[in-house]
């Protein structure tokens, strides 16, 4: 009965001793941009797939301030330094502005509409 | 057709498309002083129409009254304006005193004047702070509630109540003054004539009391006389009439030999308008601010009146007579009377069959006609200029619902 | 701490750090819940004597000291209720929400030299932040009570704090200007010695700023005249209307910790921080180096430099709100878009003018510590003149990992 | 234009619509008939020499004596009366204009009898109509939201009526 | 995975030293956990008030990982920007277009299946290229990096104070970001006028107005009310002539 209680807590332990590698944040940043993804994918509501579209954003944040940190990089590593903070926040500055201009949109299609779901917005079907 | 509704001035476009909502405003809402229910429909923050729901408070005195004599109901007419008690009890005194074609003594009836403007003194008040209230500066009232107090140990000393007086009755006043009254009713008003001051620069003259009165609410002249408002409502939209100065024969001889100046602006100018603020840039005559300023200007008039009814009080020799019998028998016929009270014109009308007690008793409150008007001053106000416009109205739902 | 801790008493690292992070927790926690105990019984007194009441007399002796205590424990037995229609889970997070927020930003706070829960390189830019996630929990508890008013609440809110957060953060901006710095702890410092060196007297840009920042600051607490969120005339309660019990008490301590968050970073920006107006440890001869007490008494100084400075700002918000009226929500998006913004606007530009034509302030021999982080930064592109500002042992948790 | 004049120009203006008058009385009233009211009061609110441009009252007196005996006695037979108080502004006069209705149209129990609204002369005679309505059930035709004021929505009877019996229960809640 | 920690010791006893406890291991751990199982719920949640909680929550943990990387700039813009602005105007475009109070638009089943199918596949590919570099699965040094934000800012200005980055050459040429500053400046400011105009009240009439303009007093009327006697108690218009 030893070896399971001894493998889960190895597990553990392991977990948290060991510090954090790039590859972590890359993990995180990849379930972001999932989640935004199918986030996308599904809803219905034009405001659900902004939201998605905002995680998409973010998961890449992720991967961009990750290979910036030199907390993060190991000896001797290529590291982005500063230029992939920049980067993050630029497109934490474009993804406000995206944000803004396709709620305005959402806005203006409920205004004629009177619904926000993306799946009636079919007008130019032909 | 289409043109007709493009033209239409009360359809109102808004810039995203928002379901109309329902919201209730009371009968339990902090601002819609006492019972009463508004029921806005609204679009985002824009009001788009009031409807007043009155009845909470009906007490059925109309019926009642049928049921006893005329001096066994002037205890339901201090539940009437319960804010100004003093100027029911004169009102229904008054009308059944016309009916009797009765005329009170002389000291009685300047002591009826004394006594009535302090209560008007004591209406306004209330009316004041609790517009602050409604704008939400709470100060103000507190302030207006510690000089009303003042005045209210008054009343409690002269009658022994402090709400509900029944202090005027029919043929007098159930008792004179007691001995040292008159000098601290006169140490009163020296006190709180400074203090008017303050309430201008609290309320009055203050730059977001203007913002929030200024223009709002606006009660064109012809509206108001058509919707029966009277008071300072009526006053307030520019219409020149007090029926202390204008009304019946039997309620101006009371006022005989009294000097006041109406409280409504003539030229562009109040009365005494050196004294007081000057008319702040943007208000509109009609809007919440005049008729909150014509209250104010009126506290003073009525401490004018009050000092000058002491002047003829003390002057008046013997008594102020006997009140009338419990159970007069009156003579057949009916009377309607109409006096000004602090809230607007009052009116009583009797029935009488010749009995003991009336046929029929009605009771014309000023407040009701003066909230019927609230869904035209609202219809495109926002949110929070309706309790500023409500509470420019100064209604009583005692006496409304009655 | 951690090193008083490692090297005084030898605990271990990761017990040190455990050890202090508690501690700093649990402080900055009972800052808020004991300040807003605090400050409601100010607010009750401070009220109280603004509108000529005692305000609590009778728990805890003749000046209510225990009333908000009193109130906790009613509040604690109060019944939780939540309307029928609300979204639960929502309903119940949203004050944790707002508090959490207000609790956040106490951690970058610097009450003193070194006396700071996390000395953030980041600092001003943190508490702002975090200050408006605050609006986050509003939010939600207006959306899920499932009541119109807590919605109009809540939407006022959201328009409201959004628009307040452009001018106060250019506000923020000038110090942080002057300074070269977004480290509070640097941005107090640089203002040390006498008053003329606070940065509200830099320049006239930074004295008309400093008055922004409180217009602001009162607005994003959402405070009287811009407590529209609560407007308790119009809206009931606003957002926390369907609220009872410790849910609502956490609305509160929310209020009065962000409350006296922004009078906090208003002193430390503006006023000197933890420097009195008189450098009385300097003139005593008091450095960090003299002895083992000096550092200590610097700090207990400074700490009630800065209470003192941010109490004095609360009080001053009590005292505003006591007096004025409440504005209407598009007149408080016009002070906030046509006022607010272009002045903060035209100020910020200023101050920066001002730094370059004449950066040792008026006074060139006041000893105003000057920007040199920022010229030598600028020797050379690429190159790296002059190091910044070293961190702090505590500022990162690796330190201590093995 | 007062007086007796005054009534005789409304007289030459609105032919048959004054059907009794007592200009000696505390109050000197007009009687209009039922049918002609809103006609007589757009008439005096409109185009009068003495504009009444304010409605301060409308009452409705019932007169019915429910004691049998006294009823025998009684000099007039069982009616509701109508009494409008106007009111002009610019002139500072008054007038009472009074109505006889049946209690009871074509004498039908529960048929309310019926008189032109003059909500559209007055907008501020709508709720003095409702609360007639209400309070007395007398039915104002051409009334554009003609409903209970001060009562219930559902409450029964007309309270200011003299034959009106209390309801003993109103949703639960004992009368008596 | 990396054999670098002696297992030994961690496990002696099945118990944990406390003191081998990496922190930052720890922190990173709980905010990865919130920020994945919130994005998670986000595509869960039916809700969108529910479903902008769970985004704030997951930004915000977010925010935390940025701190934890040492770029704490970007936390703090992530937190303001994202959690401050762009959530609450989220929230607000909820508010304004809900038909109903806690309006769900459901999902079909299929898309559900299909996204959730994809969604798997997607981040299979993800995590297996991410694993794939040893370079990036290397422990990390833990070096504390310096306070980013000064020189942050300078690189926005177009001017690099910042130490390069290890493996490149000191004498590299590194651009600031003075550009793309200007142009996101630009960008901003277009984006405000464009949203404002998408947005815009197209036309406003409220009856205030028009009660503001007919309150005018009629000349005829204060006519009127100059002729009146000013002393004449009132009294019924049948009463006959007054004195």
């Amino acid at each position: 009965m030893m070896p399971p209680p001894l493998a889960l807590s190895s597990l553990l332990a392991l977990s948290v001793t060991e510090p954090v590698s790039v590859a972590h944040y890359l993990v995180v940043g990849a379930i972001l941009f999932t989640a935004g993804v199918a986030c996308m994918a599904t809803k219905r509501n034009a405001l659900g797939v902004l939201m998605g579209i905002e995680l998409v954003l973010n998961g890449a944040n992720v991967n961009f301030v990750a290979f910036a940190s030199p907390y993060l990089a190991a000896d001797g590593a290529r590291s982005l330094g500063l230029d992939g903070q920049a980067i993050a926040l630029f497109v934490i500055l474009l993804a406000a502005a995206e944000a803004a201009v396709a709620l305005a949109i959402t806005l203006n299609f409920y205004n004629n509409h009177a619904t926000v779901d993306v799946d009636r917005a079919d007008d130019l079907k032909g | 057709m289409a043109n007709a509704i493009e033209d239409d001035p009360r359809i109102i476009e808004f810039d995203v498309r928002t379901d109309e909502m329902l919201v209730n405003m009371g009968p339990q809402h902090p601002s819609t002083h006492g019972v009463l229910r508004l029921v806005l429909r609204t679009d985002g923050e824009i009001v788009s129409e009031v409807e007043p729901h009155i009845g909470y408070l009906h007490r059925c005195a109309e019926k009642i009254g049928e049921n006893l004599t005329h001096r066994q109901w002037i205890p339901y007419t201090d539940r009437m304006d319960y804010l100004a008690a003093m100027n029911m009890n004169l009102g229904w005194s008054l009308a059944v005193e016309k009916l009797m074609k009765y005329e009170v003594s002389e000291k009685a009836r300047h002591l009826r004047v004394l006594i009535a403007e302090l209560g008007r003194i004591a209406s306004h008040l209330v009316g004041m702070g609790a517009y602050g209230l409604d704008l939400g500066t709470f100060s103000p009232f507190l302030y207006a509630f510690r000089e009303r107090e003042k005045i209210l140990d008054l009343f409690e000393e002269a009658c022994g109540a402090r709400l509900t007086y029944s202090y005027i009755t029919i043929g007098g006043l159930t008792a004179d003054l007691p001995p040292g009254w008159l000098q601290r009713c006169e140490a009163f008003l020296d006190q709180f004539e400074p203090i008017i001051q303050e309430y201008h620069t609290l309320l009055t003259t203050n730059a977001i009391f203007v913002k929030r009165t200024a223009g709002v609410g606006v009660l064109s002249r012809d509206m108001a006389i058509e919707y029966g408002c009277s008071g300072p409502v009526l006053r307030g939209s520019g219409v020149d009439q007090d029926l202390r100065r204008d009304g019946e024969a039997i309620y101006t001889a009371m006022y005989d030999g009294y000097a006041f100046e109406v409280a409504v602006q003539k030229d562009g100018h109040y009365p005494r308008d050196h004294e007081y603020p000057a008319v702040p840039a943007g208000t509109v005559l009609g809007d919440c601010w005049h008729r909150f300023f014509v209250r104010m200007l009126e506290v003073v008039q009525s401490m004018d009146l009050v000092r000058q009814s002491i002047d003829r009080y003390s002057a008046c020799k013997g008594t102020i007579g006997e009140p009338l019998k419990l159970a007069e028998k009156m003579p057949a016929g009916d009377a309607y009377l109409e006096t000004e009270c602090p809230k607007g014109q009052m009116g009583f009308y009797l029935v009488s069959d010749g009995s003991a007690k009336p046929w029929r008793v009605r009771a014309r409150s000023s407040s009701f006609s003066n909230l019927a008007v609230t869904p035209e001053l609202c219809r495109g106000c926002l949110i929070a200029d309706v309790p500023a416009v409500v509470g420019s109205l100064d209604i009583v739902m005692g006496e409304i619902d009655r | 701490m951690v090193d008083f801790l490692t090297s005084t008493i030898g605990l271990s690292g990761w017990l040190a750090w455990t050890l202090a992070a508690t501690v700093s927790a649990v402080l900055i926690l009972n800052v808020i819940a004991g300040g807003a105990l605090v400050f409601i019984w100010a607010e009750r007194k401070v009220s109280a004597r603004i509108q000529d009441r005692l305000g609590p007399t009778r728990t805890g002796g003749r000046f209510g000291w225990l009333q908000s205590l009193a109130d906790g424990i009613k509040l604690l037995a109060k019944e939780d209720l939540m309307p029928e229609g609300a979204d639960g889970m929502l309903f119940r997070l949203a004050p944790y929400v707002s508090f959490c927020a207000s609790f956040c930003a106490f951690i970058a706070l610097p009450f003193a030299f070194d006396v700071v829960g996390q000395r953030l390189n980041v600092a001003v830019f943190f508490v702002v932040a975090v200050l408006g996630l605050e609006v986050f929990g509003v939010i939600l508890a207006g959306y899920a009570s499932a009541s119109k008013w807590s919605l109009f609440g809540a939407m006022r809110e959201a328009a409201q704090v959004v628009s307040y957060e452009v001018p106060l953060g250019m506000c923020v901006v000038v110090p942080v200007m002057l300074a070269g710095s977004m480290d509070m702890v640097t941005i107090a410092e640089k203002q040390a010695g006498w008053f003329w060196n606070w940065y509200v007297f830099h320049d006239p840009f930074t004295f008309v700023i400093f008055w922004v920042y409180v217009t602001c600051a009162v607005a994003s607490v959402n405070r009287a005249p811009f407590d529209l969120a609560e407007a308790e005339s119009e809206l009931v309660a606003g957002f926390h209307t369907e609220y009872s019990g410790l849910r609502w008490s956490y609305f509160f301590m929310a209020e009065y910790g962000s409350m006296f968050l922004v009078s906090a970073m208003a002193a430390v920006l503006f006023l000197g921080g933890w420097n009195g107006p008189i450098p009385v440890a300097t003139l005593l001869g008091f450095s960090e180096g003299t002895g083992d007490t000096a550092p200590y008494l610097i700090r207990l100084l400074g700490l009630a430099n800065l209470v003192g400075k941010a109490s004095l700002g609360v009080i001053i918000m009590m005292w505003i709100r006591w007096t004025l009226p409440r504005l209407r929500i598009d007149q408080v998006m016009t002070t906030c878009l046509k006022y607010c913004t272009p002045i903060a606007a035209v100020m910020f530009a200023g101050a920066m003018l001002w730094q370059i034509g004449l950066p040792g302030g008026l006074i060139p021999g006041a000893g105003r510590p000057g920007g040199e982080i920022r010229e030598g930064w600028l020797e050379g592109p690429g190159g790296r003149a002059a190091a910044p500002p070293a961190a702090d042992e505590s500022r990162d948790v690796a330190r201590v990992a093995p | 234009m007062r007086g007796p004049a005054f009534l005789q120009q409304l007289q030459e203006a609105v032919p048959d619509a004054v059907v009794g008058d007592n200009l000696t009385a505390l109050d000197p009233w007009i009687e209009i008939a039922a049918g002609k009211v809103a006609e007589v009061c757009r008439w005096l609110a409109k185009s009068s020499p003495v504009r009444f441009d304010s409605l301060q009252c409308i009452t409705a007196v019932d007169w019915l004596e429910v004691d049998p005996k006294k009823a025998a006695k009684a000099s007039w037979e069982p009616h509701t009366e109508l009494v409008y108080h106007l009111w002009s502004t610019p002139a500072k006069a008054s007038l009472v204009l009074k109505c006889k209705l049946p209690r009871w149209k074509n004498d039908v129990p529960g048929d309310l009898p019926e008189v032109p609204s003059v909500t559209g002369v007055w907008r501020g005679a709508d709720w003095h109509e409702r609360e007639v309505y209400d309070l007395s059930g007398v039915w104002f035709t051409g009334h554009p939201d003609l409903r209970r004021i001060l009562c219930p929505e559902d409450w029964e009877g007309y309270p200011l009526r003299k034959d009106y019996e209390q309801p003993l229960d109103y949703h639960g809640i004992r009368g008596r | 995975m990396t054999p670098t920690i002696p297992m030994a010791d961690l496990v002696a006893g099945g118990l944990l030293p406390l003191a081998a406890i990496n922190f930052h291991t720890l922190f990173f751990l709980l905010f990865a956990a919130i920020a994945c199982g919130a994005a998670v719920a986000v595509v869960a949640a039916d809700n969108v008030v529910r479903m902008a909680l769970f985004l704030v929550l997951s930004l915000a943990a977010t925010a935390g990982l940025f701190f934890l990387a040492g770029a704490e700039f970007v936390g703090a813009m992530q937190l303001m920007i994202y959690v401050g602005g762009t959530l609450v105007l989220l929230v607000f475009g909820v508010m304004l277009t809900a038909q109903a109070p806690f309006v769900t638009m459901k999902s079909a089943g299929g898309d559900r299946l299909l996204a959730g199918f994809v969604g798997v596949a997607l981040l299979a590919m993800l995590v297996l290229a991410g694993l794939s570099v040893p370079a990036w699965r290397q422990p990390a040094s833990g070096t504390v990096p310096e306070p980013t934000a000064t020189p942050l800012g300078m690189a926005l200005v177009g001017v690099r104070v910042d130490q390069p980055p290890a493996g490149q050459p000191v004498d590299a040429v590194r651009s600031g970001y003075l550009l793309p500053f200007e142009i996101v400046s630009v960008h901003l400011l277009v984006v405000l006028v464009g949203a404002a105009y998408l947005a815009r009240a197209k036309r406003r009439k409220t009856p205030r107005a028009i009660e503001v303009a007919a309150s005018v007093e009629p000349p005829e009327a204060v006519a009127e009310h100059a002729a009146i006697g000013r002393t004449r108690a009132a009294a019924s218009v049948l009463t006959g002539e007054p004195s």
